[in-house]
């Protein structure tokens, strides 16, 4: 094989291998979504501050101009994504909570067709920076850490690797595999620009080994870049958890409670690090990513380009729906989170969209749990060592307290003990819980 | 015989004393002031250890008031009696804490208000809040798994077949815990002669709300509106009522148009006669 | 050698205080609540139990033997066991005040501890020598301990078992104690060779 | 009106009820054995003890107004393990008030499936052998081939030779006596290990338990470290006191101990290493019984005597969670 | 009045169903019904008598060592007990062995002396004394029973040669019950139950 040469590698505590479901929409090419006719952009798709609204009912918006001024240091700008009418600003209810959003009526037209393109080269590393916080660029793996507060890390942490994560490793998704194959030329001149923002030398892209083009692609491409290393991993479930990552590639163990930094390391993901490169050299930004939409009922799969605050219902309507939905799941399947209402828009760390048929949704009915048998198949899943078993049954008696004692906050809610649990236990559901009601 | 009582009394006698200055001599050597107050007061704590004073048991809470200087008044199922005799022992004035009880804003019955979906998870409603953020129509209403009637622990709230907790104010004691178990905070406590209440606490306006519930408040703002704002005022999209400026004109609970102000007469006019 | 050895094993698993003797059982329900607790409790028997032991017998064989007082022996051992309670009680409040906390009223209970009486009485049956009356107290303090530790990390995992609440408590710990009981039952044969 | 739950929304095909039958399958060639050594008797202790755990644990969940999950199938292989750990000859009622015993007290009482403290099997076979200490250590030779053939008939009455099981003859009489027994030292391997000698029902075949055995581990329902670290402390006791390693480890019950009693989920450590901690005491108790108790055999008292310390183990044996120090 | 200080240490606040005080002897000597009841009648002998003393003393005892003294009190009256039953009923005192000196650190004893008699009136404490002491022996014998029937078939209801031993044809006693692990196992079924019964 061609890449016997090489180390495989993975993480070596936990992990299950649930089935991948990827065939449904690894061949299928990234295509443009239909402008929508409204779109609800809500200001807060990251962790930390809500934006500060910048417009108000009745204002008229362009394309790409800023609607959510970042408010403090971990925040992130938010712009429109269509030109229109704003229709109201208002607490609208966006992936299970509540959070003030703006709905934008389409209206007038798209002015911005072509954006300058710029060197990045002669930029300095303050000028590149800004760049990332003014077109808003967060994380796009699910987290939705703001990517200009991580790459500047504090001064005292010396950061050595960049890692570049193409692991994917959540059943269904493939929107990251398709951008890795067709914008392969972009990504890597996006890793420079990160790369040269951090100062490091030697860069890893880790990348699992079900996707075998991307990995030879990436590989070709490279044979001339001596410091960025692409890194085959076995496939495993959660290995595109940051954690999990840093430990399978470069076996470095992120202390509980720290960030990769503190470790010498910054995990980037590959969507990010498109957008990256779109925002420094176009000054683009980020209002629109790659959405893999899947399921069995789905009857146009497929990796679409859609814009940031498209509602599910559009969605609907363009891919077509055969059968009753039975859930609808915004991101992966072991770790997305399920919405209630077509109404729920896509944000910048949505990766997937799943609708499931009314079977498929029913096959997990968490109501019906049965007592722990104490089968130890969630200790050996956990990737991270937790009991998640006696946290389970701590939740279970409502004891949140003492689930601090099972180092609750280590929980990265990968969902593996879930997974693999014969009682088919809503362990993951107790530990949201727990981290809520015990602070 | 007389020798064998004398040398039984003798020895027992003399064992008894032996021990006695052993434990004499080791009182002194290992003293140690234990504060008395704390036991007493222990005595005087209802002992539910109920936990609404925020310390593990009533134990715990005798300890911190005697150690900590703590607020007396925290006891709640106690009230003011348990209140008055350890302001005694610590000799402190009591507080004049008003005894509470707990009251639903909400009427969004099963009937009134819609399930967004089948939720699939554990019956409990922060467990429904934190995972899949509630699985009712209206983001603020009740959602009806019924954790504050497991919390109580009186036995004072029940879930009526409408899927709202009912609350029997002859046993609640004002304690407070189905205020913190209730993820959506729906559960306020009010002064039990308090006799004006909006049963519901949507911060929606107008469509919003109607939508959604045909009950509930659509923070229209009539009713602040015919009191001049005496007692009445809105914020939020909600009103709120001040008891101490309430003049006793019920015409804007009355204009109501959802009705979903609460006016309890009987209290009202108990409170009337009390100030004539 | 092997004989006090055996004087300790005998009475620590084999005729288990707890378990085989039934001595000991109100601090064994009351305070097997919590593993730490359960072990500064089984701790302050060990010393209790052994001292009890050397003291009670001294009493018995140089001021109840001597005067033939043996009428006498009931009264004055509780005495003593009394007195010595309260000493450890005194020692344990200066020394260790949290541990004093959590044993909380179970250290007064010592003094009616039927296992530091039987412990005495049994020496006195037995015609032990001091040095044997010791071993036993202390043996007879350990099996207390370890029957009260095993006891204690069950309850502890079963608080969080749905037993049924008119079992709950004491009934199911008696069950427990039961059970274990049983699993001591076994051990009666190995001195027996 | 969609499904709302939290993630994983998808899951493997591991459940309670396929770990239970699974491990029933696991029980059928152990139960074939004894049929096959014991004749029909055999059957008729299997099925009564059976019914009564499983009628036990209908009537006790309805009392209790528990869910019934009788589909779990983990009364079954309670009733099961109790008719396997007992000799042909018992009376009827000794299984009935085993299953009684071990479903409504030693498993509902503590809240049934999951919250259990003691294997329900073990606490049951030790119970009626205190209880019926005569009838449970009366043992009775296997079957012959020609005495096979009373399987058809349903008259069978308990005629056969009454002996000595193995451990016994050792504890009396050493290795001497066990060859006067057998024959040869490799008959008397061969005998244990296909089942051809006096001893409770379900324990005597290691060939049809090791079968069984072998598909538990195969389906990863069992795990490596009880068995392996319980037979190999046996291994190292035997080796280090001058006694013969296979006579042990193919005698009693310890194979039945080993692989599917002190395996029990419920009842024994998480963690693997307070499994292995788990295996090496049930070892160590079990020859400490063997070789100086007063009955001749040991491991249900040892692996009953390890459940006790679980939570103990439990305790102090945690996983180290990544990321924090200690 | 009075009737209610003796009927409720019967049932409403029976000492072992109820308290569950004096266990330790409750479990040990229960494996024949006599024995239930020997140990019984010695426990309600000590416990009025004390009961008696103590109210009678109780205004001259310094608060400080009263325990001590109630100890000395209960001591004697167990020492007189023991003594009678050595000269009367042998066979019975050695069977009962150590649970009779035992009775001074009964929980019942001190307890009923240390809650009730050092309260109350001499006329309420006799009889609160054998109420208890009635309650007491009730249940007791009420376990020894069941244990005994299940455990050797029969029930003894047999003393110094008199009265009678009942045996219960068909049964194989199951020899655990008599055993420890049987003592616990029925002590804990029966508070169980009586539990149930409670709530009702």
């Amino acid at each position: 094989m061609w890449y016997s040469g090489l180390k495989i590698k993975t993480f070596r505590t936990g992990g299950v291998h649930p089935h991948e479901y990827k065939g449904l929409t690894e061949e299928c090419s990234i295509i443009n979504f239909p402008v929508p006719q409204k779109v609800i952009i809500p200001l807060s798709q990251h962790i930390g501050k809500t934006a500060k609204a910048l417009v108000k009912k009745g204002d008229m918006v362009s394309e790409y101009q800023l609607i959510g001024q970042k408010d403090g240091k971990i925040s992130a700008n938010v712009h429109s994504s269509i030109p229109g009418k704003v229709v109201d600003v208002v607490m609208a209810c966006i992936l299970n909570y509540q959070v003030l959003s703006v709905v934008i009526q389409l209206e007038g037209e798209f002015k911005t067709g072509n954006l300058k393109k710029d060197e990045w080269e002669p930029l300095k590393k303050e000028e590149i920076l800004k760049r990332i916080e003014s077109a808003g660029i967060v994380g796009m793996g699910g987290a939705g850490f703001p990517t200009d507060f991580k790459l500047s890390p504090p001064p005292d942490k010396k950061i050595d690797t960049l890692l570049v994560n193409g692991v994917e490793c959540e059943p269904y998704l493939t929107s990251d595999y398709r951008l890795m194959m067709e914008k392969t030329d972009e990504i890597v001149e996006g890793i420079k620009i990160v790369k040269k923002v951090l100062g490091v030398r030697t860069v890893f892209l880790g990348i699992e080994l079900n996707k075998k083009k991307a990995i030879k692609k990436f590989k070709d491409r490279l044979t001339s870049e001596s410091n960025i290393h692409v890194v085959p991993l076995k496939v495993k479930y959660p290995q595109g958890g940051e954690k999990q990552l840093i430990k399978a590639i470069l076996k470095r163990q992120v202390p509980s409670g720290g960030l990769p930094f503190d470790v010498g390391v910054i995990v980037s993901n590959i969507a990010t690090v498109y957008a990256v490169r779109e925002a420094v050299l176009f000054q683009k930004p980020l209002t629109e990513r790659v959405v893999t939409v899947a399921g069995t009922i789905v009857e146009k799969c497929g990796n679409y380009k859609i814009r940031v605050g498209t509602t599910v219902s559009e969605v609907i309507k363009e891919v077509g729906i055969h059968g009753p939905i039975g859930k609808v799941i915004m991101g992966g399947p072991m770790m997305g989170i399920n919405v209630s209402t077509v109404e729920a828009p896509v944000m910048k760390g949505t990766s997937g969209i799943l609708f499931f048929s009314e079977k498929e949704a029913r096959s997990i009915d968490y109501s019906f749990y049965k007592p722990c048998i104490h089968c130890s198949k969630c200790l050996e899943a956990c990737p991270v060592n937790l009991n998640p078993s006696m946290l389970s049954i701590l939740g279970e008696m409502e004891k949140w307290e003492d689930m601090k004692g099972y180092h609750l906050q280590d929980c990265i809610e990968c969902g593996c003990c879930s997974f693999v649990c014969p009682s088919r236990r809503p362990i993951v559901g107790w530990v949201k819980a727990g981290k809520a009601l015990s602070a | 015989m007389t020798l064998l009582i004398i040398i039984s009394a003798a020895s027992i006698g003399g064992l008894g004393l032996f021990f006695g200055i052993i434990l004499g001599i080791a009182a002194k050597f290992f003293k140690t002031d234990m504060d008395s107050r704390i036991k007493d007061i222990e005595e005087i704590l209802p002992g539910i250890n109920c936990g609404a004073c925020g310390f593990p048991g009533c134990s715990g809470y005798a300890k911190a008031l005697v150690k900590q200087d703590v607020d007396i008044s925290l006891c709640i199922p106690g009230a003011s009696q348990v209140q008055a005799r350890i302001a005694a022992i610590m000799g402190k004035e009591t507080k004049d804490k008003e005894s509470l009880i707990a009251k639903v804003r909400c009427v969004g019955d099963k009937d009134t208000v819609a399930r967004t979906g089948y939720y699939l998870g554990v019956k409990s409603c922060s467990l429904a809040q934190i995972t899949v953020g509630g699985d009712k129509a209206c983001a603020y209403g009740c959602l009806g798994y019924g954790d504050c009637a497991a919390v109580c622990p009186f036995d004072a709230i029940h879930m009526g077949k409408d899927k709202l907790p009912h609350v029997d104010e002859k046993k609640c004691t004002g304690c407070g815990l189905c205020v913190k178990a209730c993820p959506r905070n729906i559960i306020e406590m009010v002064n039990k002669r308090d006799y004006f209440f909006i049963k519901c606490v949507s911060k929606d306006f107008g469509p919003a709300v109607s939508k959604v519930c045909k009950k509930g408040c659509i923070g229209c703002g009539i009713c602040a509106r015919v009191n001049n704002n005496e007692g009445i005022r809105m914020e939020n999209n909600l009103p709120v009522v001040d008891h101490k400026e309430f003049k006793g004109d019920v015409t804007g609970a009355q204009k109501c148009p959802t009705r979903v102000i609460e006016f309890l007469k009987e209290k009202w006019e108990e409170k009337k006669h009390e100030k004539d | 050698m092997e004989h006090y050895l055996i004087i300790i094993v005998s009475a620590a698993f084999i005729n288990n205080f707890v378990l085989s003797r039934f001595l000991g059982l109100c601090p064994f329900i009351g305070v097997s609540k919590r593993l730490d607790s359960a072990l500064g409790m089984g701790m302050a028997v060990i010393f209790v139990l052994t001292f009890a032991s050397v003291i009670t017998y001294m009493i018995h064989r140089f001021l109840l033997l001597p005067y033939h007082l043996e009428f006498l022996k009931t009264i004055s051992f509780i005495l003593v066991i009394a007195t010595l309670v309260q000493f450890v009680e005194m020692v344990i409040h200066k020394t260790a005040p949290t541990l004093y906390e959590s044993l909380g009223i179970y250290l007064p209970l010592i003094t009616t501890n039927c296992a530091v009486l039987g412990a005495a009485l049994l020496n006195i049956n037995e015609n032990y020598n001091l040095l044997e009356s010791a071993l036993n107290g202390f043996g007879a303090g350990v099996g207390f301990t370890v029957a009260l530790i095993l006891m204690a990390s069950i309850r502890e995992k079963l608080e969080l078992a749905r037993v049924p609440r008119s079992f709950k408590g004491a009934p199911i710990t008696f069950i427990i104690a039961g059970i274990l009981s049983l699993i001591f039952l076994c051990f009666k044969g190995i001195i027996a060779e | 009106m969609y499904r709302l739950s939290v993630s994983p929304h998808i899951h493997s095909k591991a459940s309670v009820s396929r770990i239970m039958w699974t491990f029933i399958v696991a029980l059928m060639p152990a139960m074939a054995a004894s049929i096959w050594f014991f004749g029909p008797r055999a059957l008729y202790l299997e099925i009564i003890s059976v019914a009564t755990a499983v009628i036990t644990e209908l009537l006790t969940g309805l009392l209790l107004k528990k869910r019934i999950t009788l589909s779990d199938g983990s009364a079954v292989i309670t009733g099961l393990l109790v008719a396997f750990n007992m000799p042909v000859s018992v009376p009827y009622y000794v299984p009935i008030v085993g299953s009684f015993f071990g479903i409504a007290i030693v498993k509902q009482l503590f809240g049934g499936l999951g919250y259990n403290i003691f294997n329900p099997a073990l606490a049951a076979r030790v119970f009626v052998m205190f209880a019926w200490l005569p009838e449970m250590t009366t043992w009775n030779a296997p079957l012959t081939t020609s005495g096979f053939s009373k399987l058809a008939g349903f008259n069978f009455s308990i005629d056969t030779i009454t002996t000595a099981t193995p451990l016994a003859i050792a504890k009396m009489k050493g290795m001497a006596g066990l060859l006067t027994e057998f024959g040869s030292k490799m008959g008397m391997y061969k005998d244990l290990f296909l089942g051809k000698c006096p001893g409770c029902i379900g324990e005597t075949s290691a060939l049809a338990l090791l079968l069984g055995a072998g598909l538990l581990l195969l389906t990863k329902i069992i795990r490596w470290p009880i068995p392996l670290s319980y037979l190999a402390t046996v291994v190292l006791i035997c080796l280090l006191s001058g006694n013969d390693p296979i006579f042990h480890l193919l005698s009693g019950g310890l194979i039945l101990g080993a692989f599917f009693m002190a395996t029990d989920y419920v009842t024994s450590p998480m963690t693997p290493k307070g499994m292995i901690l788990f295996g090496v005491g049930c070892g160590l108790v079990t020859m400490v019984l063997r070789l100086k108790g007063g009955l001749p055999e040991g491991v249900s008292f040892s692996i009953l005597f390890m459940n006790a310390l679980a939570p103990l183990i439990d305790r102090y044996f945690k996983n180290p969670v990544l990321g924090v120090k200690t | 009045m009075k009737i209610q200080e003796l009927s409720k240490g019967l049932f409403k606040e029976n000492p072992i169903l109820v308290l569950m005080l004096g266990l330790c002897p409750t479990l040990a000597v229960s494996t024949k019904a006599i024995y239930g009841i020997g140990m019984g009648a010695a426990v309600i002998f000590v416990l009025t008598c004390s009961n008696v003393i103590i109210s009678l003393i109780k205004d001259f005892i310094p608060d400080k060592i009263r325990i001590p003294s109630y100890i000395v009190v209960i001591a004697t009256f167990v020492t007189i007990v023991d003594y009678v039953m050595k000269a009367y009923t042998p066979e019975l005192h050695k069977s009962l062995g150590i649970f009779i000196p035992l009775i001074v650190v009964n929980c019942i004893i001190l307890g009923r002396a240390e809650a009730f008699a050092a309260k109350k009136n001499v006329l309420d404490s006799f009889f609160d004394g054998i109420g208890m002491g009635l309650g007491f022996t009730l249940a007791l014998t009420l376990i020894a029973v069941i244990r005994e029937i299940l455990g050797a078939g029969t029930i003894t209801l047999k003393l110094l040669g008199y009265g009678w031993i009942v045996e219960i044809p068909h049964l194989n006693p199951m020899i655990v019950m008599i055993l420890p692990p049987g003592a616990f196992i029925t002590i804990g079924l029966i508070l169980g139950f009586s539990n149930i019964l409670k709530k009702r």
